[in-house]
């Protein structure tokens, strides 16, 4: 039989063992975390070269929140069968999900690991396609299994030939 | 000593009957500035325990390690609007925070912070303390009601409830220390102790220490301010600079209180060398003990918390009352001492291990109460279930 | 594993007990006329051989001539189950009688159709809207609904 | 469910006071309402508000292509993403007879019970906070939680709204370096269970405030379509991983905690000890996973044959139920979501009648209720 108090003063020497060990928590702006490869980031990364603008992303987001508007090239090659003019992501809807990574037949739209992306206006959030074509080419591995089996961390810039299922 | 420094420079171009009204007034000068201060750093000290406790950090960006954090609090709250509801009481609404912090301040004049150093040195220090606290339960009460708002209402009731509860059980804790050391006057009290009384009297200290954490509306009695339940309670409608106040206020009580315990069960300023800093690390310690309470327990319910004050304190605090003056009786006739002198620390002695025997029985008494004891885990583990 | 009762033999013993109760048996579920369901809930929940004690949830589609109520029922000491289904023809004003005195359960799940479909149920203790305000325009689920 | 204002409760000689706690209040769980009736601190009478956060997910999914709707389940409960994304792809599954490989089962069971360690961590820490700790043991599980998403965005990149499971299977294969990341963290988290018994289970305090408090019968429970852990704490062992077994459960070696007295303490027991089996479970599935595909393939725009489905399984709330009417095109007809939050609700006010304030929020907090489940 236990005395009565000795419950609440195991409570409380778990809580006082606490004060010696190091917190958990981290300090967020100067030490960051490290994100697995397949870390679904804010930002998309876009292969222009690989792109035939088959809009099949736009069909597949459950948001609806992007829109491509093409024309065809006059002298087309096979894969590039058409040329984007608008690719706006609205990221300020948008939720990540990688639906429409997943469902691009030609590896070319891949999800990025960025996540501060905060800005002061909802427009602010809307990526267009010069953004796509200026941003880092750190694609992450979702939906991207060939990455993972050459190592790619999400860290490093892959180009066009590394990044899909095959080479163009 | 610095006293007398002090009033030589004073004396030297003043004349002696200015000195003698300044004196007071500088000393209630620098400890209210002192306790000012002690209250800001214990939030910011609460903060960064508890979070270690968590396994957090706690606030470490405002200057170097955090240390600005209860200034920078202060300051965002002094210059936040000042809301006043429309329907509140609007005299007692501005009154009660007032109430809440003077007689926290108040406290610290009879606290007897070294041999010879106390504001006041009241010869019925105890009976001022326990009058100066009482005050805040009609603090509670008029912040709360003034509030106009039920969850106010709710936590000043509470709080009342809570503290008339509690005031019994902790003035008669304080009567066996009294009966104890023979005096009412702190200074007293704290030289009789041979032997700290917290050995000689630790169902007093427990008891005392259940009273004050009541008295402070800290975990697990803060029912009256119960975050989960009632938002913030009788404070729910304060803001700015009086809600400063209150906040300040229940640290400064809890230093307060902190002080009083070390003052009567913990040998005061004792031992005699090394000046404040015995005193200061006794009551650090005993806040740290309301902070570690704060950081692990959940709330009692209001029926349990009066149940725990009426059926459990009271009774076990009649008791010790009685075995202390039988205890001090035997001893003043065995030593042949008159009423009201400090006993010898064998006396002292003699009494701590019977009631560090009497202290065991009881708790383990207590474990047999059904309700009380500790519920078996593996009971509910073993039981069949029923499809 | 939780069997799924055959409609047939569930059928049969509704037919026994409360005649012209079942409007229609198909492979996975029961139609009650909307009028009995009551009733017949009352008996799979009150046989000992069913023992329909939870209503496990309630549902309805709306097929635009109709509403389909499906009643998920779960006998939790003899792990079967079995579906009931009612129609209510029409769109405006429609009722059904309430399940919630045989199962509190249906209580919220009665509600909230009434909240999102516009079927009213007879008998209901606390008929109130419940995920959407009073005075919303409209019934939200409704195929109709713009 | 009485109407407040003009109930029958009112013949006392002191008016009642009605308090209204939420939506916007610290111990709601999101926003909650609950409008209370009270007699000095007592409970008269409760009644639940809400459809505050209510987002029309039925609605939304019946105007989104089968694996779009996906991404909707994850947010219908935020604490348990996995379970609500299994349970809608099984309910596809069954409409559009899709099989799914058997790695791809043992996949769905580990995360089932990864997210259900998750949950019921939540549930616990904010009961905790709830009862007054000045938030100590939520800190300490919302620890092992962030583990545990971890663990979530290793597999899927995400650590809230996962859109993991994919009819036919699961999106992704575990990443390399998963299987030692989750030995990692189970092997403390055995550690960790045992530090949360010895600051929770033997305090008085606790035991005080929970032992005995708001008792609901097993026949109660089953009358009012209770589920879930709440059931199993009032002595019913119904558990469909048991009772119905979907994907690989019948594999697994596991026991369902149930407890007799369906009291606070009780709930929050079998919640505690259902992190353990979970936690067992998960071990099993990362030993016993064969190799093979992770998914059947099935088109994006998947359009099932004319029917309908009821599918549920035992999500960490309770049974999660969709009922999928499917009328040939790529999107669901009709997209019902049976609810174990919302319909464990039905016994809210019989809990708290009776007992006091405090208790009231504790009840609440024992229910479980996740409001992003209960508006949907």
């Amino acid at each position: 039989m236990a005395l009565f108090g000795t419950g609440a003063i195991k409570g409380l020497m778990v809580t006082l063992g606490y004060i010696r060990r190091k917190p958990f928590t981290t300090q967020y702006p100067e030490e960051k975390l490290e994100q697995s490869p397949r870390f679904r980031g804010n930002t998309f990364v876009w292969y222009e070269e690989r792109c035939t603008g088959c809009a099949t992303c736009a069909k597949g987001c459950p948001l609806g929140i992007i829109r491509i508007v093409t024309h065809p090239e006059p002298h087309s090659q096979v894969g590039s069968d058409y040329h984007v003019d608008v690719f706006d992501i609205d990221t300020g809807r948008c939720m990540f999900c990688a639906l429409c990574v997943e469902v691009c037949p030609y590896d070319a739209l891949h999800m990025g690991g960025d996540f501060e992306q905060a800005s002061y206006g909802r427009e602010e959030m809307v990526i267009s396609v010069e953004d796509l074509k200026a941003m880092p080419k750190k694609p992450r591995t979702q939906f991207r299994p060939q990455m993972e089996m050459i190592g790619h961390t999400g860290d490093d810039e892959l180009d066009e030939h590394e990044a899909g299922r095959w080479s163009l | 000593m610095i006293a007398d420094l002090t009033r030589g420079i004073l004396e030297s171009f003043l004349p002696i009957g200015v000195v003698d009204i300044l004196m007071p007034l500088l000393g209630i000068f620098i400890v209210v500035n002192v306790l000012l201060g002690s209250a800001i750093m214990l939030t910011y000290a609460e903060r960064r325990l508890v979070a270690r406790m968590q396994n957090r950090i706690g606030p470490n960006r405002v200057g170097p390690f955090g240390l600005l954090q209860g200034a920078a609090d202060l300051l965002k709250l002094v210059t936040k609007e000042d809301l006043t509801p429309r329907a509140a009481d609007r005299p007692v609404f501005l009154l009660a925070p007032v109430l809440f912090f003077a007689p926290a301040i108040a406290l610290f004049a009879v606290v007897p912070f070294f041999r010879g150093w106390a504001v006041a040195d009241l010869d019925a220090g105890i009976v001022y303390v326990i009058a100066v606290t009482s005050v805040s339960s009609l603090a509670a009460f008029a912040a709360g009601w003034a509030s106009n708002n039920k969850y106010s209402l709710y936590g000043a009731v509470r709080g009342v409830a809570q503290l008339v509860s509690y005031e019994v059980p902790l003035i008669l804790a304080v009567t066996s220390v009294i009966l104890l050391s023979g005096s009412l006057n702190l200074q007293k009290i704290v030289e009789a102790q041979g032997i700290p009384f917290i050995l000689v009297q630790p169902i007093g200290f427990l008891i005392m220490l259940v009273a004050v954490t009541a008295e402070l509306n800290r975990t697990p009695f803060d029912i009256n301010e119960a975050e989960s339940e009632i938002v913030a309670g009788f404070h729910t409608e304060y803001t700015g600079t009086k809600f400063a106040l209150i906040y300040g206020a229940e640290y400064v009580a809890a230093l307060g209180w902190s002080a009083v315990i070390v003052t009567l069960f913990l040998g005061g300023w004792k031992p005699d060398i090394g000046g404040l800093i015995w005193f200061g690390l006794k009551t650090s310690a005993v806040v740290f003990l309301f902070f570690w309470f704060r950081g692990t327990w959940p709330r009692v319910r209001i029926d349990q918390m009066l149940a725990l004050a009426w059926k459990l304190l009271f009774p076990l605090a009649t008791i010790n009352i009685l075995v202390t003056a039988a205890e001090v009786l035997a001893a003043q006739a065995l030593f042949s001492l008159e009423p009201g002198e400090a006993l010898p620390v064998i006396a002292l002695a003699v009494i701590a291990v019977v009631n560090i025997g009497l202290t065991v029985a009881v708790l383990a008494l207590l474990s047999r109460v059904p309700g009380l004891a500790r519920f078996d885990t593996q009971l509910a583990a073993s039981a069949p279930a029923r499809g | 594993m939780t069997i799924t009762l055959s409609t047939d033999t569930v059928a049969q013993k509704l037919q026994d007990a409360l005649p012209d109760a079942v409007e229609e048996t198909r492979d996975d579920w029961i139609v009650v006329s909307a009028d009995r369901i009551v009733e017949v809930c009352r008996f799979l929940r009150d046989d000992d051989d069913l023992d329909m004690r939870m209503l496990r949830s309630l549902d309805v589609v709306d097929f635009i001539d109709r509403f389909e109520l499906r009643y998920g029922l779960l006998s939790i000491r003899r792990n079967h189950e079995t579906t009931l289904k009612v129609r209510v023809w029409g769109r405006e004003n429609l009722t059904v009688p309430s399940v919630a005195p045989v199962w509190e359960g249906a209580n919220l799940q009665e509600r909230e159709i009434y909240d999102l479909f516009g079927i009213e149920f007879i008998g209901h203790p606390n008929m109130k809207r419940i995920l959407l305000w009073e005075g919303f325009p409209g019934h939200p689920l409704r195929k109709d609904f713009a | 469910m009485n109407v407040i204002p003009d109930s029958g409760a009112t013949n006392y000689d002191i008016e009642p006071v009605l308090l209204n706690l939420g939506p916007q209040h610290p111990s709601t769980h999101g926003v909650f309402r609950i409008r209370a009736l009270l007699d000095g601190e007592e409970v008269v009478d409760v009644e639940p508000v809400f459809g505050y956060l209510h987002r029309g997910s039925s609605k939304l999914a019946e105007e989104r292509s089968y694996t779009q709707v996906i991404t909707l389940t994850d947010r219908l409960d935020y604490l348990s993403g996995m379970s609500n994304n299994l349970a809608y792809v099984r309910a596809v599954e069954a409409l559009a007879h899709v099989d799914v490989p058997e790695r791809a089962q043992y996949l769905r069971v580990m995360m089932a019970e990864l997210m259900r360690i998750a949950s019921h961590l939540m549930a616990l820490g904010f009961l905790i906070n709830d009862l007054g700790a000045w938030i100590t043991p939520l800190m300490h599980m919302f620890r092992e939680r962030e583990k545990v998403l971890d663990l979530f965005e290793m597999v899927c990149g995400a650590r809230i709204t996962f859109s993991y499971m994919r009819i036919g299977g699961v999106s992704h294969d575990l990443p390399p370096g998963f299987d030692a990341a989750l030995n990692a963290f189970l092997d403390d988290f055995a550690e960790r269970v045992a530090e949360y018994e010895a600051l929770l289970l033997e305090n008085e305090i606790l035991v005080s405030r929970m032992k005995g408090i708001a008792p609901l019968s097993g026949e109660r429970a089953i009358e009012c379509s209770v589920t879930g852990p709440n059931l199993r704490a009032s002595g019913v062992n119904f558990d469909l991983r048991k009772q119905a077994p979907y994907e690989a459960y019948d594999r697994m070696n596991f026991d369902v905690p149930v407890t007799q007295n369906g009291d606070n303490w009780d709930r929050m027991w079998v919640r505690l000890q259902e992190m353990k089996e979970s936690a067992r479970m998960t071990r099993q599935c990362m030993a016993e996973m064969p190799d093979g595909p992770t998914r059947t393939p099935a088109d994006f725009f998947i359009r099932p044959p004319v029917g309908e489905v009821y599918s549920a399984i035992e999500a960490t709330k309770g049974e999660l139920g969709f009922y999928l009417v499917s009328d040939g095109t790529i999107a669901p007809y009709r997209c019902g979501i049976r609810s174990p939050s919302f319909i464990n609700l039905t016994v809210l006010r019989e809990l708290c009648v009776g007992w006091k304030l405090a208790d009231l929020i504790v009840n609440f907090g024992t229910l479980d209720i996740n409001v992003g489940e209960v508006d949907r």
